[in-house]
């Protein structure tokens, strides 16, 4: 058991090499995009971008802990709260449709073409 | 700075006054606040300004954008009065919306920091994701909002992690600060930045509709109403431009040998994608759409050669297209809703048939303003491309300047219908009514276009 | 200041003509047109016939770039200017004889189209010649498509794309010798005045790729073979006043393009290339005229031989000798004057008959003394026959084209055999031989008509009999222009 | 200055005699119409007259004004007035006034009379034009304008499609040769310098004999005198020329315009006189036509066309003669055979006058009684054109056929056998219009009268000088070749060889002596024919066999042009209307179509589908990445 020592938050994410933090985070990127390209299902490609977007967090923060600057974090947090100002709109685009065609599939969504 | 907070201010009274019996005084007083938010903008003028510590940057050039955009919102919003017949139409929230999305627009225009591009953007963007799915009945207008909101999300997502990637290399979100990087480090930026200037350039270009990130485009334009399409199609484009400007001449054109290639290629694509595709399309609306994507295309000449012509040109060259644009649309707002088929508005080219005889003004304003898209000279837009060729010719990549010449040929060839469905076609009897203030717009927006067309000197040492 | 009033005055009177809905809005046409004419016989008859621009006006435009509002008359553009100070004022008073729909339109385009002309012959920067030379065409255009035949929308559309396909290539020639210009000292300033393009030292190759932006875009307006398919379709199915503007002055823009910038920016190009350009010219003489002779359609006919005509101009301002380029000019005016006249006469049978088919015309001459008498001037004058204007012009070009090369100029001379055949052949079949059904009761030439005939036949004696009165004019600016192309 | 004012009036008359009668067409008085074109001829030839008789023997020039310069090159409208032109100017004017006159009788119940009196003064101005012209592109002036006239004269009655097309023959056939003539003249102009008849001369000595560019251009020169003198190939026009009024065909296309030609050469001898390749070929052009004709003529039963091709076949002994450099002998035929060509046809034209416009011999017969003096002035016509002495054709035709003797004796033979047919087939017309029993309509008959004073004073005067023209050149240095003598100074001086050739005097009885046998032998198998034996030429529909039928047939020399330039040019017309015009357009028309179904592949592309929307960003993106990154470029 060794004492358990007092560690901060960046130190503790630097334990973790950068490289890996952009690994993960492309890793969660590519799965949201792969997400996006694959589901049929609108909320479903929704909260595929919600994934993407958290890529974008995650490596944020590691880019800021590594860097000792705020400015990452402070972008999370705009980004954080602009997705949730698209998260409403964005559902309420997606209940408008359901009243309409009584479905969310975006493959019934093709009448506008060519 | 003022404009912003004006802007802001004004929309939420905006809302205010939706509780309102009466609709009438929404309409004058949106075009007063964007009055006064264009007057505030040129308290600036002749200066350079930092403001919210360092987030915003404010020069002669941001002004001038965004007198093209208040200038267009200006006239989207005048053209707008049948709101007020329609019993549907809640005009009080759509425009908040406007000036809100103006607001974001403004911040496009005048980011230093890449967060305030990040976050003008979205603003921009989600007021249009309502704003296109406005006429809530319509399945075309639901369409379109979804498309546009779930594409317009997504490439959201890949201009942030572009950003992410940039924040990474650098270290920093201001403009300037990046720019100093990539001076300092000529010889080793990082893989990193490098990928971070493709995504994120590609997250922009998605919002200028560039090719081949275009595909929202049509399909968007086509089922927004037709208002609405008028102020994406220039409000939004000319914001987009702005900040690609700025983003390549201040922070990236240290790494100009980078990235030109590859703008070019998308160049020429979105060229001959938005005018070879427009050539088939038997709806007017739809044809903008591909008219909006082509005329990115010339824009985007300004940027692949980047130089000092390229300011000047891209601003000459946002006015004159908005200008004509919002005209076209105009007319087209007009004789759609006159002219009704089955579908409901008639947007199709063979609504304009014999327009010339019914109203000559209409017949007019759409002319000169087709002219004006197509190049031709005396109006606006030939000094536009001819601008744009310009820079290209300074950098001496004159293949991009044939290319487009080849394609502005293509590009007469769709905008002419329209002229020739006016001129030399027969159609319905009936004359075609305009309201007088809308009248005075349109004549506005047409001499405005042939005066700059005579006269481009105008704005020659503004920027 | 008396050049910018050329441009201006019509412009202003057609837009006050587009205000005022009034039925005297043909005469009004008429007299703006009339004292236009009288500004540029006034410039023609106070000109110094030296190398000099004269009548100058220079005013900034887009001063920063050193593009000006500059234009002023020389020898080379005053007997264009005079072509189209006379003709104008004769189409819009033969336009008389049909009622138009939209009379105030129609009559304003006109003056429009004129202004634009005066525009592109009085222009002394490149830009602003590109914008008179483009806007041209957009009065003509609405001219065509509007008041045209049955197919007129596809075959005007065509036209003008095909035309404005030809002028872009020579804005992006444009563009590049602006930037080849620079001012001593000030690096990033250029100059678009035409004469600063013809000092620039360009490369060989640069100039073969000038040469053919030039080249199409020129070639495309007047036309020479094989751009030319536009044309006849587009001759045809135009209310007869707008093919007279086309065929009468317009496609003097693109011989007028070819000498003021082809020959004097990129001598070494036409060094190079000049014998392909010759002998596609050449080739469009005999072409032309060998399809003119098989033609039944008066107005098809007549393009056909319009374009063998031009054909020869530009054949002779390839020739890069002073009697090309001096026939060249001469041969502008003549043949302005007497495609104006035939295509007024084929517009006066239709008026009558409603036909323009040889096979359905025959023997007016029975009871027309005066338009036979007209119809056999300008015929002669078409078929180049000495003391006529059209002989002084295709002697000097065709005596221009032989001593370029002197195959060449046997060929071209052909048009002298096939001009007389398919002319003779048109005039026989619509005026002699008997009468058909059509051509019975057949009235003469009215008043207005014998007007538009009249000053016609007198400009064809006129530069037939004594053509010094023309190429004195224009003489020392051909020959300064010369220098640049042997340089 | 006085002879500057005299020349400018002598075309001055007729133009203005032009101007009077074409612009008041209709509403000058039918009676004073006459008049004044004959006066505005007359005038002319009393100007003529004037300055014939003042004439010092040195060449003078009067300049007008500068008609056309061009940096160094003027071409001046001026004239120039020597032996040469005097001899054109007495001919047209001389021959024109009295061709004029007898219009008044012929043509005075035509509804066109002004216009064809008008016309009359047009030519005139030309040929005068043409004749006086101190270089050579006056000299085009007149030739280009002659042949506008003949075509307007031609197509006279214009409601006659035959006619019309007849009128246009001949002027696009001239102007086939007109094009040689211009590039000649090109040629001038880059060989000399300048297109004046004087300094063009006075370099021409200095070339040597046989230079390359002389031979060019005369060459040249020369195919535009076979289109306007009607030799082989370009001579078709001048028989259906005969479409005109007869007094056109004395005129134009017998007397005055077709010789212009001749005159060309005699005018350019010094350049000719350089070039003996080109005289070998005039020489066998001009043999080959004089005898072609001449056969064609033996079986022509229009009157008319039979004194079509007696003009070709003289035209061809006129050019026989230059071409073997006795330019003044081919002067001298000039001469006369204007004079007794326009008689025969004047005489041709009462006849026809009287016939009620029947023109063919078949329906003649047995006239001398009903027209005397008309059968007398063309007997003796026919007397001089046959070459029977001592009438003026004798002498001519013996004075070219004794130059070609020394130069040739094959082409002397030739020339022989040609005059041999020529004096058959003019007793042949003679013996069959005027002698047997009259073989026409009842109605003609009784129309039968001899013409009017008018027509019939001409026909006086004509035969007078056809009887005694021959007195302006006697064997042995007459009157005419000690005139013409300074003219060609300068081919004397560059080519001695070619002058200079006295025959002897035993030579010339023998030859005068076989050509006169020769033609009254040919008159005597005439009359044997036609008189003995009352032989009338068949019918039109009648079969003929083998030469007979080629002849008769003109040798399908008409039928060969149609076939192998007419129909090829208008079927290429057609060709290249329906198929060229059809491929180039294609091409052009092939882009729009390119471009529109470009349009309507690519379109295709906007699915409808978000799916696919993103796939293609997605796949967009990995490409730019890729090719960015990984490519290497």
């Amino acid at each position: 058991m060794q004492p358990t020592q007092q560690v901060s938050i960046p130190e503790l994410i630097q334990q973790v090499p950068l490289n890996y933090y952009l690994i993960v985070s492309t890793a969660l990127f590519v799965i949201g995009i792969i997400g996006v390209l694959t589901r049929r299902n609108a909320i479903i490609i929704f909260m595929s971008i919600e994934l993407m977007l958290n890529a974008v967090n995650l490596l944020l923060i590691a880019f800021s802990s590594y860097r000792s600057d705020s400015a990452g974090q402070v972008f999370v947090f705009f980004i954080m709260a602009v997705a949730a100002a698209e998260v409403a709109v964005g559902l309420a685009i997606i209940v408008m449709i359901y009243r309409n065609i009584r479905s969310i599939d975006v493959g019934l969504l093709n009448k506008l073409k060519w | 700075m003022l404009p912003i907070i004006l802007l802001s201010v004004f929309g939420i009274v905006l809302l205010f006054m939706g509780f309102l019996k009466s609709k009438v005084l929404l309409l004058p007083a949106t075009l007063v606040f964007i009055l006064a938010a264009l007057a505030t903008t040129f308290m600036d003028w002749g200066k350079t300004y930092l403001y919210f510590q360092n987030m915003l940057l404010t020069n002669n050039l941001a002004i001038l954008f965004t007198t093209i955009v208040l200038l267009s919102a200006f006239m989207v919003v005048a053209l707008s009065n049948s709101f007020i017949e329609d019993e549907q139409a809640q005009p009080a929230e759509y425009y908040a919306l406007l000036l809100f999305s103006l607001v974001g627009a403004i911040m496009m225009i005048s980011f230093e920091n890449l967060i305030m591009l990040f976050v003008g953007v979205e603003i921009l963007s989600v007021a249009m994701y309502v704003l296109a799915g406005s006429d809530k009945h319509s399945p075309r207008s639901n369409e379109a909002a979804l498309k546009y909101f779930l594409m317009g999300a997504f490439a959201t997502g890949i201009m942030l992690f572009g950003i992410a990637l940039l924040y990474g290399a650098t270290g920093t979100f201001v403009v300037s600060g990046i720019k100093s990087y990539v001076y300092t480090n000529a010889y080793g930026v990082s893989l990193l930045l490098y990928m971070g200037i493709i995504l994120l350039l590609i997250g922009m270009l998605f919002k200028v509709s560039a090719a081949p990130f275009h595909f929202w485009t049509p399909d968007v334009y086509d089922g927004t109403p037709g208002l609405f399409t008028a102020f994406m199609s220039t409000v939004v484009k000319t914001a987009g431009f702005a900040a690609l400007f700025r983003v390549l001449s201040v922070s990236f054109v240290g790494v100009y040998s980078f990235w030109w290639g590859t703008l070019a290629a998308l160049t020429c694509l979105t060229l001959l994608i938005g005018n070879v595709t427009a050539v088939y399309q038997t709806s007017f609306k739809r044809m903008m759409a591909y008219s909006s994507i082509s005329h990115a295309g010339y824009l985007l000449i300004g940027l692949t050669a980047l130089g000092t012509q390229t300011k000047q040109a891209l601003v000459f060259y946002s006015l004159a297209y908005s200008l004509a644009t919002i005209s076209a649309f105009g007319v087209l707002l007009v004789v759609s809703r006159q002219r009704q088929d089955t579908n409901g508005v008639n947007e199709n080219f063979d609504a304009f048939n014999g327009l010339a005889r019914q109203n000559p003004l209409l017949g007019f304003v759409m002319a000169v303003s087709m002219l004006s898209l197509a190049g031709i000279p005396l109006t606006a837009g030939f000094w536009g491309k001819f601008m744009i060729f310009t820079t290209a010719a300074d950098k001496g990549i004159y293949w991009i300047l044939v290319f487009a010449v080849l394609m502005s040929t293509v590009g007469i060839y769709y905008y002419f219908r329209v002229i020739i469905a006016m001129y030399f076609r027969e159609g319905a009897a009936e004359p075609v009514k305009v309201a007088p203030f809308y009248r005075y717009v349109l004549i506005a927006a047409t001499i405005l276009t042939l005066v700059l067309g005579l006269a481009p000197g105008l704005l020659e040492g503004l920027v | 200041m008396l050049t910018l009033s050329l441009i201006l005055l019509p412009v202003v009177a057609a837009t006050l003509l587009l205000l005022i809905k009034s039925p005297a809005v043909k005469t009004l046409a008429l007299g703006a047109a009339l004292v236009e004419l009288a500004l540029a016989a006034y410039a023609f008859a106070t000109f110094k016939a030296d190398a000099q621009m004269q009548f100058e006006f220079d005013y900034p435009w887009i001063a920063g770039a050193g593009i000006r509002f500059s234009g002023g008359i020389d020898g080379i553009s005053v007997l264009l200017v005079l072509l189209t100070g006379l003709l104008t004022p004769l189409i819009t008073l033969s336009a008389f004889g049909r009622e138009y729909d939209r009379p105030s339109t129609f009559y304003s385009l006109i003056l429009y189209m004129q202004a634009a002309l005066m525009g592109v012959f009085t222009a002394r920067d490149a830009f602003l010649f590109y914008l008179f030379f483009e806007a041209a065409l957009i009065p003509v255009y609405f001219l065509a498509a509007m008041w045209g035949g049955e197919k007129r929308i596809a075959v005007t559309f065509k036209f003008f794309i095909y035309t404005i396909f030809g002028s872009l290539f020579m804005l992006v020639a444009l563009v590049y010798l602006y930037y080849q210009t620079g001012v001593p000292g000030k690096p990033g300033v250029h100059s678009s005045a035409i004469v600063d393009f013809y000092n620039l030292n360009l490369t060989p190759a640069a100039q073969g790729w000038v040469f053919w932006a030039f080249f199409i875009a020129f070639a495309i307006k007047m036309p020479v073979f094989p751009f030319h398919t536009w044309q006849p379709d587009t001759y045809v199915e135009s209310p007869t006043p707008a093919t007279m503007l086309l065929s009468g002055i317009m496609l003097k823009m693109g011989v007028y393009g070819l000498i003021r910038f082809l020959l004097p920016i990129v001598p070494a190009g036409l060094e190079t290339w000049g014998l392909l350009a010759t002998t596609l010219s050449v080739t469009g003489i005999v072409y032309g005229s060998i399809i003119a002779i098989r033609q039944r359609d008066m107005k098809r006919l007549i393009a056909y031989s319009s374009f063998a005509h031009v054909g020869l101009m530009a054949a002779g301002v390839f020739s890069q000798t002073a009697n090309g380029l001096q026939g060249a000019l001469i041969q502008m005016l003549a043949h302005g004057i007497n495609v104006v006249g035939l295509f007024f006469v084929a517009e006066i049978i239709f008026g009558r008959t409603n036909s323009r088919f040889l096979d359905q015309l025959g023997g007016i001459t029975r009871t027309t003394p005066k338009l036979t008498v007209y119809f056999m001037i300008l015929l002669l004058g078409s078929v180049a026959l000495p003391l006529t204007n059209g002989f002084v012009g295709e002697f000097l070009l065709l005596n221009g084209v032989f001593a370029y090369n002197n195959w060449l100029g046997a060929v071209a001379g052909l048009t002298i055999i096939l001009g007389a055949v398919y002319m003779l052949r048109m005039f026989q079949k619509s005026m002699f031989g008997p009468t058909s059904a059509r051509t019975e009761t057949f009235d003469d030439l009215s008043g207005a008509e014998s007007w538009v005939l009249l000053p016609l036949a007198v400009m064809v004696f006129w530069i037939g009999i004594y053509p010094n009165s023309f190429l004195k004019v224009t003489e020392p600016a051909v020959l300064n222009l010369l220098q640049y192309v042997v340089k | 200055m006085q002879t500057d004012l005299l020349c400018s009036l002598i075309p001055l008359f007729p133009l203005i005699g032009f101007a009077i009668n074409g612009l008041g067409f209709r509403k000058v008085p039918a009676s004073l119409v006459g008049p004044i074109s004959s006066a505005a001829a007359l005038a002319s030839f009393a100007v003529s007259l004037m300055l014939f008789s003042g004439f010092s023997g040195q060449p003078v020039k009067a300049t007008l004004f500068d008609w056309i310069s061009v940096g160094s090159l003027h071409i001046n409208f001026s004239f120039q007035i020597d032996q040469l032109s005097l001899l054109m100017l007495l001919i047209v004017t001389g021959v024109g006034s009295l061709i004029h006159i007898y219009s008044i009788g012929y043509m005075k119940h035509d509804e066109g009379f002004g216009k064809f009196m008008a016309f009359l003064n047009l030519f005139l101005f030309f040929m005068l034009l043409l004749v006086t012209g101190s270089n050579y592109v006056i000299m085009f002036i007149g030739w280009e304008g002659v042949g506008l006239c003949s075509y307007l004269l031609i197509g006279f009655w214009n409601k006659n499609v035959n006619y019309n097309n007849a009128a246009r023959k001949a002027f696009v056939m001239n102007r086939i040769g007109d094009l040689g003539f211009l590039l000649g003249i090109f040629l001038l102009i880059t060989t000399f310098g300048s297109v004046e008849y004087t300094d063009i001369f006075e370099q021409a000595t200095r070339f040597a004999v046989g230079d390359k560019m002389i031979l060019a251009i005369t060459l040249l020169l020369f195919v535009g005198a076979m289109g306007k003198s009607a030799q082989i190939p370009l001579y078709t026009w001048l028989p259906d020329a005969m479409a005109g009024p007869t007094p056109v065909s004395a005129l134009i296309h017998a007397a005055t315009m077709v010789t212009a030609g001749i005159y060309m050469i005699v005018r350019s001898n010094v350049l000719y006189t350089l070039s003996p390749v080109t005289l070998e070929v005039i020489g066998v052009i001009a043999i080959a036509t004089a005898i072609l004709a001449a056969s064609i003529g033996l079986l022509q039963n229009d009157i008319k066309k039979v004194l079509a091709y007696s003009t070709v076949s003289q035209l061809g002994y006129m050019f026989l003669g230059l071409s073997v450099a006795a330019y003044s002998s081919g002067m001298f035929h000039v001469i006369t055979h204007a004079f007794f060509k326009a008689l025969l046809f004047l005489g041709a034209g009462s006849v026809i006058h009287a016939m009620s416009d029947e023109q063919d011999i078949r329906n003649m017969g047995g006239l001398r009684k009903h027209l005397p003096l008309t059968f007398i002035t063309f007997l003796l016509g026919t007397i001089a054109i046959a070459g029977i002495p001592p009438f003026a054709g004798f002498f001519s035709k013996d004075e070219i056929l004794a130059h070609v003797f020394l130069h040739n004796k094959a082409l002397w033979g030739l020339g022989l056998v040609g005059s041999a047919m020529t004096s058959f087939y003019m007793f042949r017309l003679l013996f069959l219009t005027f002698f047997g029993e009259f073989r026409g309509t009842e109605a003609q008959r009784h129309h039968l009268h001899e013409s009017p004073a008018t027509m019939t004073l001409p026909l006086i005067v004509l035969a007078v000088l056809s009887v005694a023209g021959g007195l302006l050149n006697l064997p042995g240095g007459g009157w005419l070749s000690h005139f013409m003598e300074p003219l060609f100074a300068g081919s004397a001086q560059v080519s001695p060889e070619a002058f200079g050739h006295e025959i002897d005097h035993s030579t010339e009885y023998m030859l005068m002596g076989i050509s006169t046998a020769v033609a009254i032998g040919s008159a005597i198998a005439a009359y044997v024919v036609y008189i003995s034996r009352h032989a009338v030429p068949a019918p039109e529909s009648a079969e003929r066999s083998g030469i007979a039928k080629l002849v008769y047939n003109k040798y399908f020399v008409d039928e060969l042009y149609e076939i192998a330039i007419v129909r090829p040019i208008r079927a290429l017309g057609d060709a290249l209307y329906n198929f060229g015009e059809f491929i180039i357009d294609g091409i052009v028309n092939g882009v729009a179509w390119i471009v529109r179904a470009a349009s309507a592949q690519l379109r295709l592309l906007q699915s409808g589908s978000i799916g696919f929307y993103v796939f293609a960003m997605v796949f967009s993106i990995a490409v730019i990445v890729i090719v960015r990154f990984f490519v290497r470029f």
